[in-house]
């Protein structure tokens, strides 16, 4: 099969799904060079340097039969657009009772390690993830970001695209025949026994790194890649924990009232998966620190496959292991 | 032109609108009074709840520019939405049922006073955070744009709302990309508490359309023509692809700024009562009389309509089911 | 002692403070009536209705010396305002490596229960508890609030008062005397030996009722109140479950990565804990939805004593308590 | 006033300022250029990291408007913050040590080229968020007025900032205020990749100043005498309780709007030409010849000794330690 960058496939989602509904179109303060050549900038359009205005724009022209695509690139501008997505992108559809459908796609770079400090590198999804009437994800691969894009787009909610700055450049296979992935679908990433990982977006491939160094020593990783954010396949992950009896979870973001915060008590609040967990929770993210310039600080600052690895030995050593 | 509350301005010169169409004016604007009189009372009474914000004595800016606009054109409102929703031509058994909390109502219970939407007729919704339905009305412009059918978008915000930074972003990309845009300020002179002489650097919001190289033009709100005429040219010009405006209206809220019970209200009596006389139904009235256009039985006839229209309303609420519990999770999400 | 509404509390927290430290200055769109006639309109200062700006300002105004006070009155309306808090406030004092210090206390009133629909209500405190460089409380009783706020004062970092909407009038003994609350401390508002519930605000009250209730019935329910959102006393909460082995956390946010998920992932995450957590943990949250206006549906929407009630009996009767 | 890459302005009249005052201006500008010319190519070296927007070309603005304030006075910054640090007298090794990400660097190596600060000559930061410092420096404006020292506080930001919602809140806020401001607008004709022209829906961000009643003023930025005179003018008004001034001041960049490889210009060469021609050092250079303030050897001495402050500071930054991985979580609190 072709390979595409993840980039390349999240805008080939785009660019596919323009073609095939002319009620699409595109704002940003930088219009993405392939799209604005294969569609003109009426359908591409730049916008001033004014998120809010350009997200509560694509919330009312959704509103008049639209599907606006808002991409506030770096996640850390979408800040200045946050009355809009959070008072009236997610609540808009409710507050008025369902009369009117909102069908939007936000798009947001997240994550770290490109040396752009704090103001550039944030992973602020579980911020999104307690408002009410916001869907999202953060695909790991080109084949899913092209599949939930697709996805976004024809959903009739608001839905936003996390999309991992480290993983821009990643190559995969993907098809080029038309798919989607449904969202609230968990991917197992990789099939264990001995552990679960839950992992998202570059640290579903670290977390393979690791699953396949304990390979060596005998001991099977299981790696859930959620990829839906909101809603969460809880039903995947609470299966996983009720084989494994084991819970690590690998997060970009800092841990507290994160992604892997919610995990851990999805996992735990079920009496058929804590009745089986041998172990607790474990939670392997960022320091909860904004993030520094240095690369040594930076690099200190996120886990890492090692940091994984040394969260599943944890796991592994404490609790009622040995006697299971 | 800069209006004091006894009003510099001469009367709007005669209009040439027929007499029915102003009949039919102030037939809105006594809609508008009367259906928040009832509200303001029966919130009061506790059968309304949580807040309600009265646009008594602003009738004129919500009638005065939606009499100018077409049924395929829209509008957004702000937290004081029930005249502008009556002006765009609402239905009024399934607002008061909003009010009231129920099944029936606009957003069957779920969205109150501050949330009142019709999208099939153009009302794109009253909103709760000052200056938040301006980016999402200036989407509807650019739909309209987009459509190419003429339509015309109307935002509607107070003095306030054109402090926050949503106003300027607007009408800077509304001017750049020419949208079909009418900009009212409904300058009622407060901001809850806060007097706009406190928090403007100039006492005229027009003056800010100059810095986007648009038409600014300041009304006495009052005057229903007046605002009738200056919108007519706003819509017109949109309409024409010549892009957005920007219209001050002048006028004052009778009432305090919420009708929740032992509010302060810290302006002058003096003022209110001043402003009162400036009433824009009392001077419509008025000027229909003048012009032979109303006399005592067609006004008693119309109020009589009213009243009856807005006790049906009442009486639709009252017998409307509350929703049920369960509804509450209903219509997170579109199907 | 004498009593005060938890609103009079907090406003004379504030003017205590204000008389002792000149720097002290105040910013909100409608400015509060006692402190503007006590300290007159250039230490209490209406500013227009630009919550951004507002709070921006007070940022600049703390690192050039002052100890600014901004109230965003409804939490809501500070979403306009998130690039000013997330992207500066919280990460100003690090990114410039601590070479200024930026005192701030924001106020914000939060919860539902007035009826005045999705825009007005909301609990988001989680999403800014994801911030790395932000503290924060709620608290829950007139005396908490006037300490936490004076502890907020004085200290040197940006500092978020939530303050609960349902309590503004509640009343309660309040000292004459200075005395100030550390951040970080929780309070065990009762001591109880067969089910910890953490609760938050109005939930402590209702959880408080609830705990009279099962006290009939021979079970022994502790309640602590965290009090500090951030930092967060983990210490307490697990002392707690490690003596109860029962946990139950109320909130009236939404569950999704809440302040509820966190408290779960902490105390299953620590070893000690879990290996005394005899049945699985139990958030009792606001249903995931905005909060609609109609008194059912919202009354719907919350939880109360009632769920509280549900979610202890459901924590005692699973597990292997009976065993224990 | 409105600028083509041509220059239709005259060269501003001649100053009265002392021709060593005038040489340190020509220091200052070079000082930047030479800072920057060397960071480029550490970056593209791989020594310094990130992303690293250079001020090229834009000097004059800079070192104009920050030769018009005393140490009292505070500035802020945007991303492209290299050269409001130097015109504002910042240290060389504690920038180069910030950029090559070392413990002795401003920000200990947290902040990086979008971050440096330093707090002690009020400069309050580069920042990262378009428009960001725009409401932080009215807050010092406002620190100021509270102070009444008579200290001033200068916001500089881009014509991609002036579009954004901050802006427009706090022009208004200090007009309102008559806070002790100076804005300065950084226009050079392009945000990123998108051109002023596309997004503004007027050409002068200056214009804006009328609806705020403040003064509002275009100068050629690449003069550094017009600009030095009308920021003079501004922070005189300002220091004396006269309010905010606006100061658009038209310049451009010669280099890409980042340095990272590989980064697209989808600007016109011709353009990009034409503005080097209008090169503020170059022009500064001339003028100070043409009065026989500077001769050859002067200006070789003077490079010479920029020369050896940058190699200085690289020498500084090279030899200074990394921070340790632990020190990532100090500072996320002050003590
Ligand atoms: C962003 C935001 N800040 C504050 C409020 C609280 N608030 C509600 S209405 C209002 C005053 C609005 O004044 P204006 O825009 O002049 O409208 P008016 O009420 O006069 O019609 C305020 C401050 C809010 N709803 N949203
Ligand atoms: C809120 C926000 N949106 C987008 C960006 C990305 N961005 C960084 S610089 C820039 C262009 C800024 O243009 P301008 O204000 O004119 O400054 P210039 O770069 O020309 O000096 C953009 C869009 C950002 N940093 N912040
Ligand atoms: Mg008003
Ligand atoms: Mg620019």
């Amino acid at each position: 099969m072709r390979e595409l960058t993840y980039d390349e496939a999240a805008v080939e989602a785009v660019a596919e799904e323009m073609r095939r509904d002319p009620k699409i179109f595109y704002l940003s303060t930088d219009p993405i060079p392939p799209l604005l050549r294969e569609f003109g900038p009426e359908r591409i359009r730049a916008t001033p340097i004014a998120e809010s205005a350009m997200t509560g724009m694509g919330i009312g022209a959704a509103g008049c039969g639209f599907r606006p695509i808002v991409d506030w690139r770096q996640v850390t501008f979408c800040f200045v657009a946050m009355d809009q997505i959070v008072n009236q992108a997610a609540k808009i559809h409710y507050m008025f009772g369902g009369q009117a459908r909102f069908p939007l796609l936000f798009r947001a770079t997240v994550c770290g390690g490109g040396r752009v400090a704090a103001q550039h590198s944030q992973s602020p999804y579980s911020m999104f993830m307690n408002v009410a009437g916001l869907k999202m994800f953060l695909a790991s691969t080109p084949y899913d970001i092209k599949g939930l894009i697709k996805t976004a787009i024809r959903d009739n909610n608001p839905v936003i695209s996390f999309e991992s700055s480290r993983l821009l450049r990643l190559k995969g296979p993907v098809p080029e025949e038309d798919y989607t992935i449904p969202l609230g679908l968990a991917d197992i990433k990789r099939e264990g026994s001995d552990v679960t990982v839950v992992a998202l977006a570059w640290l579903v491939h670290e977390a393979l790194a690791a699953a396949e160094e304990l390979a060596k020593e005998g001991i099977s990783v299981e790696v859930i890649d959620p990829r839906s954010l909101v809603p969460l396949d809880a039903g995947t992950i609470r299966d996983s924990v009720k084989k494994t009896g084991r819970l690590v979870i690998a997060d970009e973001a800092g841990p507290t009232a994160g992604f892997s915060a919610e995990v851990a008590a999805v996992a735990t609040e079920d009496g058929a998966t804590f009745a089986r967990l041998k172990a607790p929770v474990k939670r392997v993210c960022a320091l909860p620190v904004p993030i520094p310039y240095s690369p040594v600080l930076e690099n200190h600052v996120f886990p890492d496959r090692k940091r994984i690895l040394a969260g599943i030995r944890e796991v592994l050593r404490e609790g009622p292991a040995q006697a299971a | 032109m800069s209006l004091s509350p006894q009003g510099r301005s001469a009367a709007s010169p005669a209009t040439n609108l027929p007499p029915e169409t102003q009949r039919e004016m102030l037939r809105q604007m006594l809609t508008i009074r009367l259906f928040e009189e009832r509200a303001s009372a029966d919130y009061r009474a506790g059968k309304i709840y949580g807040v309600v914000h009265c646009y008594i004595g602003e009738e004129g800016v919500a009638v005065g520019v939606c009499s100018a606009l077409g049924p395929q054109d829209r509008i957004i409102s702000t937290h004081r939405g029930h005249g502008h929703c009556i002006a765009k031509g609402a239905d009024l058994p399934r607002m008061m049922a909003e009010l009231y909390g129920r099944q029936t109502g606009y957003c069957k219970g779920k969205g109150g006073s501050m949330h009142i939407a019709d999208f099939s007729i153009g009302m794109l919704g009253a909103n709760g955070i000052v200056a938040g339905g301006i980016p999402i009305v200036t989407g509807a412009g650019l739909a309209a744009q987009m459509e190419g059918k003429g339509g015309v978008a109307v935002s509607f915000f107070g003095d306030g709302a054109s402090n926050a930074g949503p106003f300027h972003e607007c009408l800077n990309i509304a001017a750049s990309w020419k949208l079909p845009m009418v900009y009212v300020c409904e300058n009622n002179l407060y901001a809850a508490q806060t007097a706009a002489a406190a928090t403007h650097a100039l006492p005229d919001v027009a003056a800010r359309a100059a810095g986007y190289g648009i038409p600014g033009e300041v009304v006495d709100g009052n005057d229903i023509f007046a605002v009738h005429q200056a919108a007519h040219r706003a819509v017109d010009r949109a309409r024409s692809g010549g892009g957005p405006s920007l219209i001050e209206c002048k006028t004052y809220r009778w009432r305090a700024h919420t009708e929740r019970k032992g509010q302060p209200d810290y302006r002058e009596q003096a003022e209110i009562e001043a402003w009162k006389g400036r009433d824009p139904i009392a001077r419509l009235e008025r000027q229909l009389r003048e012009e032979s256009a109303l006399d005592d039985a067609e006004l008693q006839s119309m109020e009589r309509q009213i009243t009856a229209a807005i006790e049906a309303a009442v009486a639709f609420a009252e017998a409307s089911p509350f929703p049920l519990p369960e509804q509450a999770t209903d219509d997170v999400f579109a199907a």
